[in-house]
């Protein structure tokens, strides 16, 4: 390239580019890490499947609370290189893992105290903030992505908890899930994933319903008449 | 002006001699390759008889199972001895890789229906290694030249059939597909304890590939996917026997059941004389 | 309950007697088509080789050109003898249309084969009328029964391989594909007048399948559309020709055009001794 | 087109695709008919879900034989038209339907007289052939889709002949269908629709075997010894 | 809902949303305002591969400027909407017609000074920043992809030009795309639309070439000695 | 996960993608260098398209034999890393970018002695092995993939040759790829990657014709008897 | 464009496109309103499904057809703007959302006084016609749509009815849907959504039918001889 | 079905069903004898393309009109048949022909006066209406799909007519086509197919272009200077 002024432009772009991908190959190495953090966490809490999970559910809880220590540390890393202001530039790097981690730490906390978490105690469970404004945050999206999918696990978990002779959970879930099933309804969601996700939850809606019925119809109901009934 | 230089280049040209070669080894390659999708089709077939063979071993007459278990072991044995060795044949000093298109198929369905068939016959499967052990091979090595018919010692080499890992565990994973229709078709014939079992089992199996970074890896994904699908499946199973078996007290279903299943108690009861 | 009903059935319930002939059909059917699959494979490569010798064909050495043309026919005639006499006779007595899935891809790449050395050899290509009566073989009737070997009148039994004509047309559109790599070789080469000679040829193709009420065979309309990019980029090449011959007066174009064929065309006459 | 030779290729193409066009198009018609027969037939048969349907069963399956008359009738029409030997160029038009109506066919006989029918006596009803090369016939593997259909409405008979309180259909079905699936057991399928049917078939044989569970565990077995001792 | 917290929950959820998607609607609305001006400057630009485009080509360009203006507000508009720090979390809505404005911009201050326009100039253009941090800017990459854009357009306009019989202008355009071509070569691109793009390049520059080589063939390139001998 | 075999089993399975992902990002980094080097061979011989190219030719040759030093260094670390006898195992991530140095080293050495370079060479060049049995290897394939990169680089440069004045070229161009062109014709090539690229061979080597059919009826063909007649 | 003629055609082109978009983005407007309305409605009546919905079932009734007023009055509005003749034109914007309505309406209507609602009746309180040559009006297969739906709806009432212990539900709705499925089985349906659809009503039939089932073989039938004795 | 009611309700829906799937089968013949009739005029139109085309285009063209003929009677037809209000309804029967035979109209006209056809004489041409207001219409958005065909043809003519020899006509085709593609500009065309169709038409532009260029390069641009020089 004869001209100067050329070369000149091309090269400080060749800076610019190779800086970015720079950013890019750093980010990636962090979320494998935080990947591999989702992917223990997922393994120690798959326990409540299990037939005797229920016993080991506190202690489940507490290896996967350790995890999250080190999912803080590696959120932290990441704010750290992201530039400010170009959270959604790089965004799609982190969105899935997030998502799910949302849902791991929902599910952490119903196991815990049975009741749903805010997106502030996701947000300090992940190490995140909750505003764009105030830096790597957490979005809104993700969070909602990731309690949809802890209905979905919550299904599955009604239904393993019969089969482990837990009678109780699946009402706790059923009551959990439908109020959750109201709440999403309120939103006006556009024709996007989450829309898509949200139709899904429907199906796990009556999956629960079909196991406390049939808890009920068979007087497995907990604290129902029939219930002392057959049990006596 | 195009014409004359395709006409003036004759056979003792340079390039012309150089193409002859690559041609005469593209068409190796491609011979080969071709022999090898042969085979594998062979193997295809052969294995999902053998898993439809062995989806017959639901039977309590244990006579009837081992005699079905043993026709299996030996037709998996004679697809190792016939047909994995001539792909192995093809193969020596080949690198698999380059043809692992070519029998992909065959192999996986082959881990299929060897991994249904340990899992049937000793409740486990084996690990990939016990596998390689039987993928050697020893050829013997012709003596050449020497024509006399002296009795010689004759020299054997050894040649293996490679089988990537992955495809092992993709094998495993459409194996899991055969264990849901066990475990369901068991409680048609109401083998309880065994969807139990089973279903324990592929939680172990999915508990394994959860475990396991798979990024990148496509197929595995997907069929993680199906797996999940064929799990959930079965847990519905185990909470159908659970949740109606508990409306009655556990003793008096134990009852039930041996009520109901009388006669089949009685006909394994023959089975001791 | 279901246990003792698939223990109790024995192998005289009539359920299971019905079902295992229902079974043996099946397989047969199963390993009818496994087989012609294999042939077809069969089939498709060498028509594949066929084509790529006949475009070697491409040389003003006519008795270069007119051995090409025999081998080619050769061995044309050598897969009507032997794999597509095989299907044949896998297909006798039995509705081809069952198989036709095992067999397509062959039958369409021999038709591509067949056409093109047609089309190179006589300048034309003969209706699919005239590949039937090649497709008809004469099976000798072997007397049973009758061990004596006197001398007999041997009968023959005519075995017929249908090949429904969509699949010939199917053929043909994909033979315009090398027509095409054929015209623009000839550029190459300086065979202008078989440029606008095979592309006229092609537009007489094109023009035929735009005649054709073809909804409803979606295969056929994809042809036609790839058929149209051929047709398109061979008019581009005679585009060219015209082009360019006209920047000069037409009698000084085929001076020039001589001037640079004139080592070929010495070795085309040297053809005349 | 200046090609002569060309010209009559295509010419004759465009016989051959218009003579084709005219077969499917009276197939197409014929086909609509046997398709109203079948779903006169099945509206027929569905009286046996109904809570008194029992009574009504035998005057059901008459009529039901009434309209495989006309059935037979189309078939003949159809094989009028199909040229010989090319059953399965067009196969795709009937294929369905004659899988419904070996379902109906079968399902009148079970009705009838509580057995399994043959493919021969399917063919019979449907007014066809049982081998290929006789003809216009019935194929094998329609004739089996059309027993796994069967399977599905005997579950779904099996649950409500219960509600209708006949405690004895349900065991019945059981044997029925306990023979058909070792039956299909035994059979090699490939990778393709029908043992895709086949597979869905488990949950068939699943319900019913609950049902007849749920007869037994409630001594609503008819003639078993522990109906006795369980109520007791 | 029973449960109030969740019931604030999810309506603070809904606020969120709502807010969003009217966000989203004003920059759309804007972007298509946007997508109008591109529209007319693309037209007013067309001329060149008119003709007797070259005698208009300077009025073009004015009416262009003027059109820009219009641009230049527009912009205004939208970086006052796009909230601080998530730029890019709604730039798909304008990219493309940004990169297309850059193209545009790129071609005018080709055809008023026969040089290279710098990112600068191009973001005074469109009334935007140049760094991701000053507020909204115009990204590298859609300024890269707009210079792309031009190298097709200039392709087209060296085969017009030969026709309207300039034979200087394709000349011009073979150095002006040559060096873009050799500065773009310099840039490790990774596997993205802007490679993909840059790869599609080569061929502009191939016809570019061509067309000089027609012309030169012919001795009718401006200056060459062989022109001088055969026009005479 | 109770079961101990099982997690055994996965243990080891971890332990295989792991090593091979560890593998493969190494391999992507050499390969990235590799590429890298590419670059800059390319750039260095793009100069021969240039209107004075033709005399900084051996120039650029020379420098791009030092840049090929480099290239046998990385090709060494590639083969210590990919494991005997799975080189196909590996083989997509430096396939492409061993195409280019094909066609770069076939380019640099038709430059430099106006032959075709042979496997052999071109392996050495790239300090690799020719039979897969020996080692870290050369692909058939993928030197015939570059050589087929070649001539489409050759038809560009018959062009541009031209237009720098060179008239002998072209013929020199033609030849070689002539012969190429034969010598392809003798492969029998399955309708893969490396047809594909083949059947568009047939684009450059029209193009090459047309520029030597221009070149005589021009008279411009060295050496050409009609060159005369046609001039006068 | 030099041409005036053209120019004009092209002109009055533009001004058609341009005013159907403006009516397509205001019957967007208003969809969205009546989406809204939609939502409402049913998060109204999702109280059945409740553990003790039964007793708020009429005021939720109520409250639902308050909600219908507005959904007449957008009705209205679009029924103002779609051209006379054009209804199908722009048919897919409401489409989707009609048959919610049809759903909803018919749930009312069958929870209020337990019949089947007709098309007239939908008409009625959606403020619409029912003819197409009347104006804007309900489309049959919208309305069919609709009653599928509300199958579905039922279904999964039967079973929280269950829950709930209301265990006459169950037979209500039983009788109803069976009745529903009966008569669609008249239909001739061509192969489209509708019939897609319908297909899937053999689900909910058979749910609803197990339901009954589990009632009755545990003498919760309600008014069934076994009850009293087995209740005894 | 005990309930008549319903029965009653079902009846009624069953003869609305049959009466329209009568009605369409009734489009469908038609549409299929238009369908025939474009393909003979597209056939005879062909003759353009062939080598001595230009002779016979005008005898074409006479019978392309005669074959309009059948058309106007078969849109006749269809018109009698598609109730009033409900064009939209069934439109996608006729859509693709009804463009097809746009384009054959409109090549017609260009081949016969070298003018841009009106939507106006189309409709005239095709036997119906322009307003939908009016009765059966030809629809704008068919109208341009149709001359965007056009475009594409004239292209493949461009280059057949310098194949023949006639150099005139790529110039009138070039004009025609570019005027054509500044009309369509102007459109603010939305996402849909017709934007698509639009996209495809810069290649059409720029390949007649290139003929145009081409031809002048050689001077055998009629009316151009140097054309004169080279023909004497
Ligand atoms: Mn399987
Ligand atoms: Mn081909």
């Amino acid at each position: 390239m004869s001209n100067i002024i050329m070369t000149e432009i091309f090269t400080s772009f060749q800076d610019y580019l190779h800086s970015e991908q720079n950013v890019r190959e750093e980010i990636r190495n962090i979320v494998k890490e935080i990947e591999k953090n989702a992917r223990e966490i997922l393994t120690v809490l798959q326990i409540i499947h299990q037939e005797n999970g229920a016993q080991q559910t506190s202690s489940s809880c507490l290896k996967a609370r350790q995890l999250f220590e080190e999912v803080r540390e590696n959120y932290k890393k990441l704010s750290a290189i992201v530039p400010s202001g170009q959270y959604y530039r790089f965004n799609d790097h982190w969105r899935y893992v997030t998502q799910r981690l949302c849902f791991l730490a929902a599910l952490t906390v119903f196991l815990e105290v049975g009741i749903l978490v805010s997106i502030n105690t996701v947000a300090e469970i992940l190490g995140v903030k909750v505003q764009a404004s105030e830096g790597f945050h957490l979005d809104l999206e993700d969070y909602l992505m990731g309690l949809l999918q802890l209905c979905s696990e919550l299904a599955r978990f009604a239904v393993n908890s019969v089969t482990s002779g837990d009678y109780n959970r699946p009402l706790e879930i059923s009551k959990f899930v439908g109020e959750l099933n109201a709440g999403f309804r309120l939103l006006n969601l556009k024709n996007d994933s989450l829309r898509k996700r949200f139709d899904a939850l429907k199906y796990d809606v009556k999956k629960i319903e079909e196991v406390v019925y049939d808890l009920s119809i068979r007087g497995l109901k907990p604290g129902s008449a029939s219930t002392e009934a057959t049990t006596e | 002006k195009g014409r004359e230089v395709l006409e003036q280049i004759d056979d003792n040209n340079p390039v012309i001699k150089m193409f002859k070669e690559y041609g005469a080894e593209l068409d190796t390659k491609h011979d080969r390759h071709e022999r090898i999708v042969k085979i594998s089709r062979d193997i295809t077939i052969e294995s999902k008889r053998i898993i439809f063979l062995l989806h017959s071993a639901a039977t309590d007459l244990e006579h009837k199972r081992e005699q079905i278990f043993n026709e299996a072991d030996l037709r998996l044995n004679q697809l190792i001895e016939k047909s994995f060795k001539g792909i192995a044949l093809e193969l020596e000093d080949h690198d698999p890789y380059l043809y692992l298109r070519a029998y992909t198929a065959g192999v996986q369905e082959f881990i299929e229906a060897l991994l249904y068939y340990q899992f049937l016959r000793y409740g486990e499967i084996q690990p990939s290694q016990n596998l390689c052990e039987k993928f050697k091979y020893m050829i013997p090595i012709l003596p050449k030249g020497n024509d006399n018919t002296e009795v010689m010692e004759i020299s054997n080499r050894e040649v293996v059939m490679v089988i990537p890992l992955t495809e092992f565990f993709l094998g495993m994973a459409d194996f899991t597909g055969e264990l849901m229709r066990r475990c369901i078709n068991n409680l048609g014939s109401g083998n309880i304890d065994d969807c139990f079992r089973i279903c324990n089992y592929v939680k172990d199996i999915y508990m394994g590939f959860l475990s396991i970074n798979s990024s990148g890896y496509k197929e595995i994904g997907r069929k993680i996917y199906i797996l999940k699908q064929s799990l959930l499946k079965m847990e519905y199973v185990c909470y159908n026997i659970q949740v109606r078996g508990s409306e009655i007290p556990k003793h008096m279903l134990a009852t039930v059941i041996n009520a109901n299943n009388a006669e089949v108690n009685n006909e394994e009861d023959e089975g001791y004389y």
